[in-house]
């Protein structure tokens, strides 16, 4: 890694530069929601004055530009008797601009499970190595808990990442690729007030969060809790719409779907982001549903996010950016549930006399 | 005729025919869209009967897709006498899976109606009823107007033999990937939680809320959905407007009131 | 030559909607000639009582599949002038936009769908597709930017979704317009093979003298409001409607007649045509005089060129609008409003012809009363003159029964009649 | 800086991408194929029952058919363009490398499809995936073959291999159950693995139907026909989700050791790999972790059986 200084108004000239010659996205204001509250997307922008830098969060994650909401597996075409079937991974270069520290961890964390896992996927290791990631810290939104999860900080995964140390930059640089760009541009190596500033600004970071969730032991939890009355509860709510996976920086789960072409000369394999939360995600052939209840597949969500699967070593996968929160009409968010699912625990354990087989 | 073998499948054109019943003929229309595989969707078809394109008729089909619902008596007779040619009846559309907007003027009584518009005359008319109230329904496709994009896939799915579903997770699914602001958070009531899916979230994507023209999604959470209603303090009539706007949630308005 | 003739028709074919034709002539003498509507009523006027104002376009729309972007926007003008709300001008330009999509995709549908195989002697299009290629492509292409033009403008082109009550829900893309301005650029070369191939066919001469009405906006060719004029020198203001159309029933019809100062009158293409040809574009105008066509054509077959003219002025109009909307700010595209009680009629130029939407609102906001009048049924009462008046021409030209069906049939769809829509 | 250029180089992916750090070349060759699948073609196609198919499939590429090495208990994901893929228990000898038999049960939208193909048709597998039987750890024992219904597809390709080492094995017996007789698959085989394998085969039906005249019951009336000696006996467990429960509990109290009886799951599955996350049970994946699990992991996992 190396570190450099630059001043805001010549970061404007290096952006500019970039998202001029490169297809790019950054957090741009959509619509401003009607308790007034601006909301903020990731999309195309052109220049360095499209790119709103002093955005809080977007609604969704920028997952879509790695795990397409749909994507082209692979085509079959057909000739007389026979198929071929032709896959290809190509992605083309974009620079995404303005990821949060918690945005780029998710990506580190899809890179655990996509790329270092039994069986490495070549369709988001293209899309990822295509990928010029500009990160910008920031101060968290009031619900934010990625410092509970420990993802408020960034050391990997990015070209570059910005501290906001007032006048200037620091500038984390991580790549060769963003060197080279940075040559041609005015920055200076950090002295020792920058630094301060740097430390400093992180402090503030670390001391602004307002929403903690305690995860201590919660993967244990989680098992132990596995019956519990709390699942049923905030099932009831649930709408079994899959909001909060979709805007999930991390969620990534699937389904593939296969269909002729409409003159029947090929066909396509594609692949859709879905949700667990959705009705049929664990239904069977012949209509057996391994999860017929709402708690059942709430409570998988919480499951894959906080207790970790297997295959990426039971790591917690969610970072605690608080969008499915945020984003559920039904006012179901990460903070409530784990705080519920402790109380539950903490009242069985105060309670020693109750039942002693329930664990 | 045999359009396509593959693999020892021979895939014979749909012998289709097309009728519309009382509606705007809007999902007819949206047959001749999406203009780039046009000309490949109808090598699918063999047209047996479509007044809308085609002088030629002929009733020896197996598919009819009927759009529209019904309100006169002769319609009734009409769509008994396809129902008895038919192999395949599928309810085209959301006048002919729920009734549709059509079914608003059952609000009002029928001769008033009447003496309103036609002041003086003599209307056959009857309260409007879907198809699925007169005869055996093999197929919905339901939509206000339907998803040709939809419509493709399902002809091509009859056309090989495959499974023919429909989505069943709620409209924000798709609202969701299409990176729409939610209607709620804007303010107004949107029936997209408890619609079914694949319109692609077309009205939110517009900044309109959905009307529930795809009709109740699988497994709905209705009392959940008025909570978060009460919750957010948007207004009740609102709510039955809208529910009642394509009349696809007439077992829950009901159960409402 | 004295002949008799009786003609039946029952539910004519590729046109929009259930309709018979009837005619019965006597020793060369016409008894009757009658153009029935079937159509099943479905009371439109009545469903919207008691709706709220910005829910009301949603459901007018689907009046008519074919037409919906026109219903909308008559509704919301009704409303918009009853409750005094003035949209945005980014508003009103992209509205404009949508209707010229509208208009394109509906004449390119009756052109090359429903009208070509008249002409070329088939019962349907599909054998157009191998043996007109070219053709029908060009047909394709237009159509499709026709929709293009009002999916980029109005969410969708069938039952729009972002044409709201206060001005646009939600505005296009600045890229999705430049993306389109590039479609119509490209599609013009498509236009040019459709007029060439118009120009090959023999359009049926007739000539039945007539009041052509349309409406009439100052600058520019007419689309959204105005003055409503005729050819035989009649202007009122839109609210005026009534006057203009004096709707009658016919008990055989459950579509309504009108006329005006004669026994009947036109809306539609040839009417606009006729009555603001100067304000066609220059290529409209050039497209024109290559079918040696100018106001005031009588002849009802010639309304299928005035469509085709129509076209050429769409694209033209269309990328104007475009360019003026690149350079401006997409951001204020809806006046916010409070509801209040009034009355008052919103007139647009359908594909068809004047549609009028004549809306009543209450202190809440709610419509208490509606009156909706179709362009299909102003032709009514001409389309029933005409066929009269063409059998007995075609008797004394000598043609044979088969012949004469042909011919009323190939005048009915030159109305481009949009059925279930008269009867709403 | 108007005349400077910054764009970003495109760079592009190959499969050799991921797997140059791998250098066992089975693995290499097996993610390899995740995506593209071996091309096969169907060779035979038998009619075991009404519902159930035997299909016969060789790797057309003689140097794939070379590399495709699986274990018994393993999985792949069969594709039929068109039509989709989806999880098919290996149900040969992993000693044949010539062919891949798939006992194939029409349960929906793809196998309907697939029943409609006839021999020389041109299908593509994905894998092996999954965990296997641990065929050598049982040597030495006593073993128990339980199966229930299509879940002695799964079986047959452990009992291949007991047969193939049958020296290495003390008694072997498979114990059966089907609803109706005419639901026995693999009945043309019976005979064989009697005889010369010296297996003893013990079959049930629920209910019986004409011609019938073996037991009536249910599968656990098996049970006391045989004496099972729960120091030295492995069980292997495949049927529907309420047979393992009932069976397992049954040899748990018989004193059988909880991690020598293994079972083979089911769930949905979409990719095979541990990524769709459709076949989770638990906090584990049934394609990659499972589907066989000894019955110690499956009580632990919540919602398996
Ligand atoms: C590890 C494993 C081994 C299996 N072995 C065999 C076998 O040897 N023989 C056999 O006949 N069947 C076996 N099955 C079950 C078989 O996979 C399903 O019957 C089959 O997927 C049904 O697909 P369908 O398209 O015909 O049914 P549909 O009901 O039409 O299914 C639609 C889609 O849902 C998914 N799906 C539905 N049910 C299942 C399911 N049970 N498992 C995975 N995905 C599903 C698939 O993606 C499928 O394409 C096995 C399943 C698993 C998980
Ligand atoms: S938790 Fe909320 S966002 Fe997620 S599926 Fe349930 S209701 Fe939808
Ligand atoms: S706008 Fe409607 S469809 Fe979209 S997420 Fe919100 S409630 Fe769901
Ligand atoms: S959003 Fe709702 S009303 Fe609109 S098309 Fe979809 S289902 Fe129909």
């Amino acid at each position: 890694m190396i570190y450099k200084v630059i001043a805001k108004s010549e970061f404007k000239r290096f952006t500019d530069a970039l998202l001029r010659d490169n297809t790019s996205f950054g957090p741009r204001q959509v619509d401003t929601d009607s308790r007034g509250t601006a909301v903020y997307q990731f999309l195309p922008v052109s220049s360095s004055d499209d790119v709103a830098f002093d955005y809080t969060a977007t609604a969704s994650s920028a997952k879509h530009f790695f795990l397409p909401f749909r994507e082209e597996l692979s085509r079959f075409t057909f000739n007389d008797q026979e198929w071929d079937q032709q896959i290809t991974y190509e992605a083309n270069p974009i620079v995404l601009i303005g990821l949060r520290a918690c945005d780029i961890s998710a990506l580190n964390i899809l890179d655990d499970v996509l790329l270092n896992g039994h069986f490495p996927s070549p369709y988001y290791l293209a899309k990822r190595k295509n990928t010029f990631v500009i990160g910008i810290d920031h101060l968290p939104l009031p619900d934010c808990f990625c410092k509970s999860m420990s993802h408020h900080t960034i050391s990997t995964g990015f070209n570059v990442f910005c501290s906001d140390i007032g006048e200037d930059y620091y500038l984390s640089i991580n790549s060769s690729k963003a060197f080279n760009f940075l040559k041609e541009f005015e920055t200076r190596d950090p002295h020792d007030d920058d630094n301060c500033r740097l430390v400093e600004r992180r402090k503030i970071i670390s001391n602004s969060f307002l929403s903690e969730v305690d995860v201590t032991a919660l993967p244990s939890i989680l098992d132990i809790e596995f019956d519990s009355p709390v699942w049923e509860k905030w099932g009831n709510k649930c709408l079994n719409c899959g909001t909060c996976a979709m805007v999930c920086p991390t969620c990534y789960c699937y389904s593939v779907e296969e269909s002729f072409d409409t003159d029947l000369k090929g066909a396509s394999r594609q692949k859709k982001l879905y949700s667990c939360n959705l009705v049929d995600f664990a239904e069977v052939a012949g209509g057996h549903n391994f999860r017929p209840k709402n708690g059942d597949r709430l409570k998988y969500r919480y499951y894959h996010q906080h207790r970790g699967f297997a295959e990426n070593a039971n790591q917690q996968i969610c970072v605690g950016c608080n969008r499915c929160g945020r984003a559920c009409l039904a006012g179901i968010n990460p903070k409530d549930v784990i705080n519920d699912l402790r109380m539950e625990k903490e009242s069985c354990l105060t309670n020693i006399s109750s039942s002693p087989d329930r664990i | 005729m045999i359009s396509m073998k593959y693999q020892g499948f021979t895939f014979e054109k749909l012998k289709i025919a097309s009728f519309d019943f009382t509606c705007c003929e809007g999902c007819q229309l949206q047959l001749a869209n999406r203009e780039s595989s046009l000309l490949d969707f109808l090598e699918l078809l063999d047209i047996r009967n479509f007044r809308e394109l085609s002088t030629e008729k002929n009733n020896d089909y197996d598919i009819a897709l009927i759009e529209g619902s019904l309100s006169r008596e002769d319609e009734v007779e009409r769509l008994q006498a396809i129902r008895r040619q038919a192999k395949t009846l599928i309810a085209f559309g959301t006048c002919a899976c729920f009734g549709g907007v059509n079914s608003l003027k059952n609000k009002f009584p029928l001769q008033e109606s009447v003496a309103e518009v036609y002041p003086g005359m003599q209307i056959d008319t009857m309260p409007v009823r879907k198809i699925s109230d007169v005869v055996k329904v093999d197929l919905s496709i339901p939509g206000c107007p339907v998803n040709k994009e939809e419509v493709e896939r399902i002809m091509v799915h009859l056309a090989t033999g495959s499974l023919i579903t429909l989505p069943n997770y709620p409209v924000c699914f798709e609202c969701k990937a299409q990176l729409n602001t939610c209607m709620f958070e804007l303010g107004e009531i949107c029936l997209g939680p408890i619609t079914r899916g694949g319109c692609n979230a077309v009205c939110t994507s517009g900044k309109t809320p959905c009307l529930g023209c795809r009709g109740p999604s699988e497994e709905i959470n209705m009392p959940a959905f008025i909570e978060l209603v009460t919750e957010r303090k948007l207004s009740p009539d609102d709510l039955q407007e809208k529910m009642a706007f394509y009349n696809a949630f007439e077992e829950f308005c009901d159960h409402e009131a | 030559m004295k002949r008799d003739l009786t003609l039946d028709i029952r539910h004519l074919t590729r046109v929009e909607g259930h309709a018979n034709i009837s005619i019965t002539v006597k020793d060369g003498k016409l008894l009757d000639a009658r153009w029935a509507v079937v159509e099943t009523p479905r009371f439109f006027e009545v469903m919207v009582k008691g709706m709220s104002a910005e829910r009301v376009p949603f459901l007018t729309s689907r009046i008519c599949g074919i037409c919906s972007i026109s219903h909308a926007l008559a509704s919301i003008r009704a409303l918009e002038r009853a409750m005094t709300i003035e949209p945005p001008d980014v508003a009103k330009q992209i509205r404009l936009l949508a209707m010229h999509g509208e208009t394109l995709q509906s004449h390119a549908l009756h052109l090359f769908f429903l009208v070509a195989p008249d002409f070329t002697g088939h019962g349907s299009v599909l054998p157009l597709i191998t043996s007109h290629p070219d053709l029908i492509k060009a047909g394709l292409r237009l159509k499709e930017l026709g929709n293009q033009i009002s999916t980029v403008s109005a969410g969708r082109c069938t039952h729009p979704v972002s044409l709201v009550v206060g001005g646009v829900s939600k505005a296009p893309e600045k890229q999705q317009l430049l993306q389109l301005r590039t479609m119509i650029r490209e599609s013009k070369p498509a236009l040019d093979t459709a007029c060439s191939f118009f120009r090959t066919l023999t359009i049926p001469e007739f000539k039945r003298e007539t009041e052509f009405i349309s409406l009439c906006n100052g600058s520019r060719y007419p689309s959204i409001g105005g003055d409503i004029i005729s050819t035989d020198g009649v202007r009122r203001n839109e609210n005026e409607y009534l006057l203009m159309t004096n709707e009658y029933s016919r008990d055989f019809s459950t579509s309504k007649f009108t006329r005006l100062s004669r026994e009947s009158s036109v809306a539609g293409a040839l009417a606009r045509f006729n009555n603001n040809y100067d304000l066609l574009h220059p290529r409209a105008k050039e497209a024109a005089a290559a079918f040696a066509l100018q106001p005031v054509c009588h002849n009802p077959f010639m309304n299928n060129i005035a469509q085709l003219i129509e076209c050429v002025h769409i694209l033209e109009d269309a990328e104007e609008l475009i360019n003026s909307l690149v350079d401006m700010e997409l951001q204020e595209i809806k006046t916010p409003y409070a509801p209040k009680a009034g009355s008052a009629t919103g007139a647009v130029e359908a594909p068809r012809g004047i549609l009028y939407h004549h809306l009543e609102t209450s202190d809440e906001g709610k419509v208490v009363r509606a009156d909706c009048i179709i362009p299909t049924t102003q032709n009514n009462a001409n389309i029933e003159y005409d066929l009269g008046a063409i059998a007995e021409q075609a008797l004394q030209e000598g043609k044979n029964d088969r012949e004469i069906e042909k011919l009323c049939e190939m005048a009915v769809r030159s109305y481009d009649p949009c059925i279930s829509c008269s009867v709403h | 800086m108007p005349d400077k250029h910054f764009v970003i180089p495109r760079q592009d992916i190959n499969r050799e991408d991921f797997t140059s750090s791998i250098p066992d070349f089975n693995r290499r060759a097996e993610i390899m194929k995740t995506d593209m699948g071996y091309k096969c073609i169907v060779t035979n196609i038998v009619q075991l029952t009404k519902q159930e198919k035997l299909f016969k499939l060789r790797i057309i590429d003689p140097q794939e058919r070379g590399i495709f090495r699986f274990k018994p208990g393993q999985f792949l994901m069969l594709e039929l363009p068109g039509y989709g893929d989806v999880p098919i228990s290996i149900s040969s000898s992993n000693s044949n490398h010539e062919f891949i038999e798939l006992c194939i049960r029409k349960a929906g939208h793809v196998t309907s499809a697939l029943f409609t193909l006839g021999e020389g048709a041109h299908v593509a597998i994905r894998g092996p995936f999954g965990s296997a039987f641990p065929m050598d750890e049982m040597a030495g024992n006593n073993v128990l073959l339980i199966a229930g219904g299509l879940g002695f597809a799964p079986l047959r390709a452990p009992l291949f291999w007991i047969n193939e080492h049958r020296e290495r094995f003390l008694n072997v017996h498979v114990l059966y159950g089907v609803k109706e007789p005419s639901q026995q698959l693999f009945t043309y085989q019976f005979d064989e693995w009697e005889k010369i394998s010296h297996i003893t085969l013990h079959t049930i039906a629920e209910h019986a139907e004409e011609g019938w005249i073996g037991k009536t019951g249910m599968i656990t009336d098996l049970f006391n026909d045989i004496t099972i000696d729960p120091e030295h006996t492995y069980a292997i467990v495949c049927g529907p989700p309420v047979m393992f429960k009932i069976v397992c509990s049954y040899l748990d109290k018989l004193g059988i050791p909880m991690n020598r009886m293994f079972v083979s799951l089911e769930r949905r599955m979409h990719c095979g790999m541990g990524k769709c996350c459709r076949c989770m049970v638990g906090s584990t994946f049934t394609c990659v972790d499972g589907p066989v699990f000894d019955y110690w992991s499956v009580i632990n996992l919540k919602e398996a059986i």
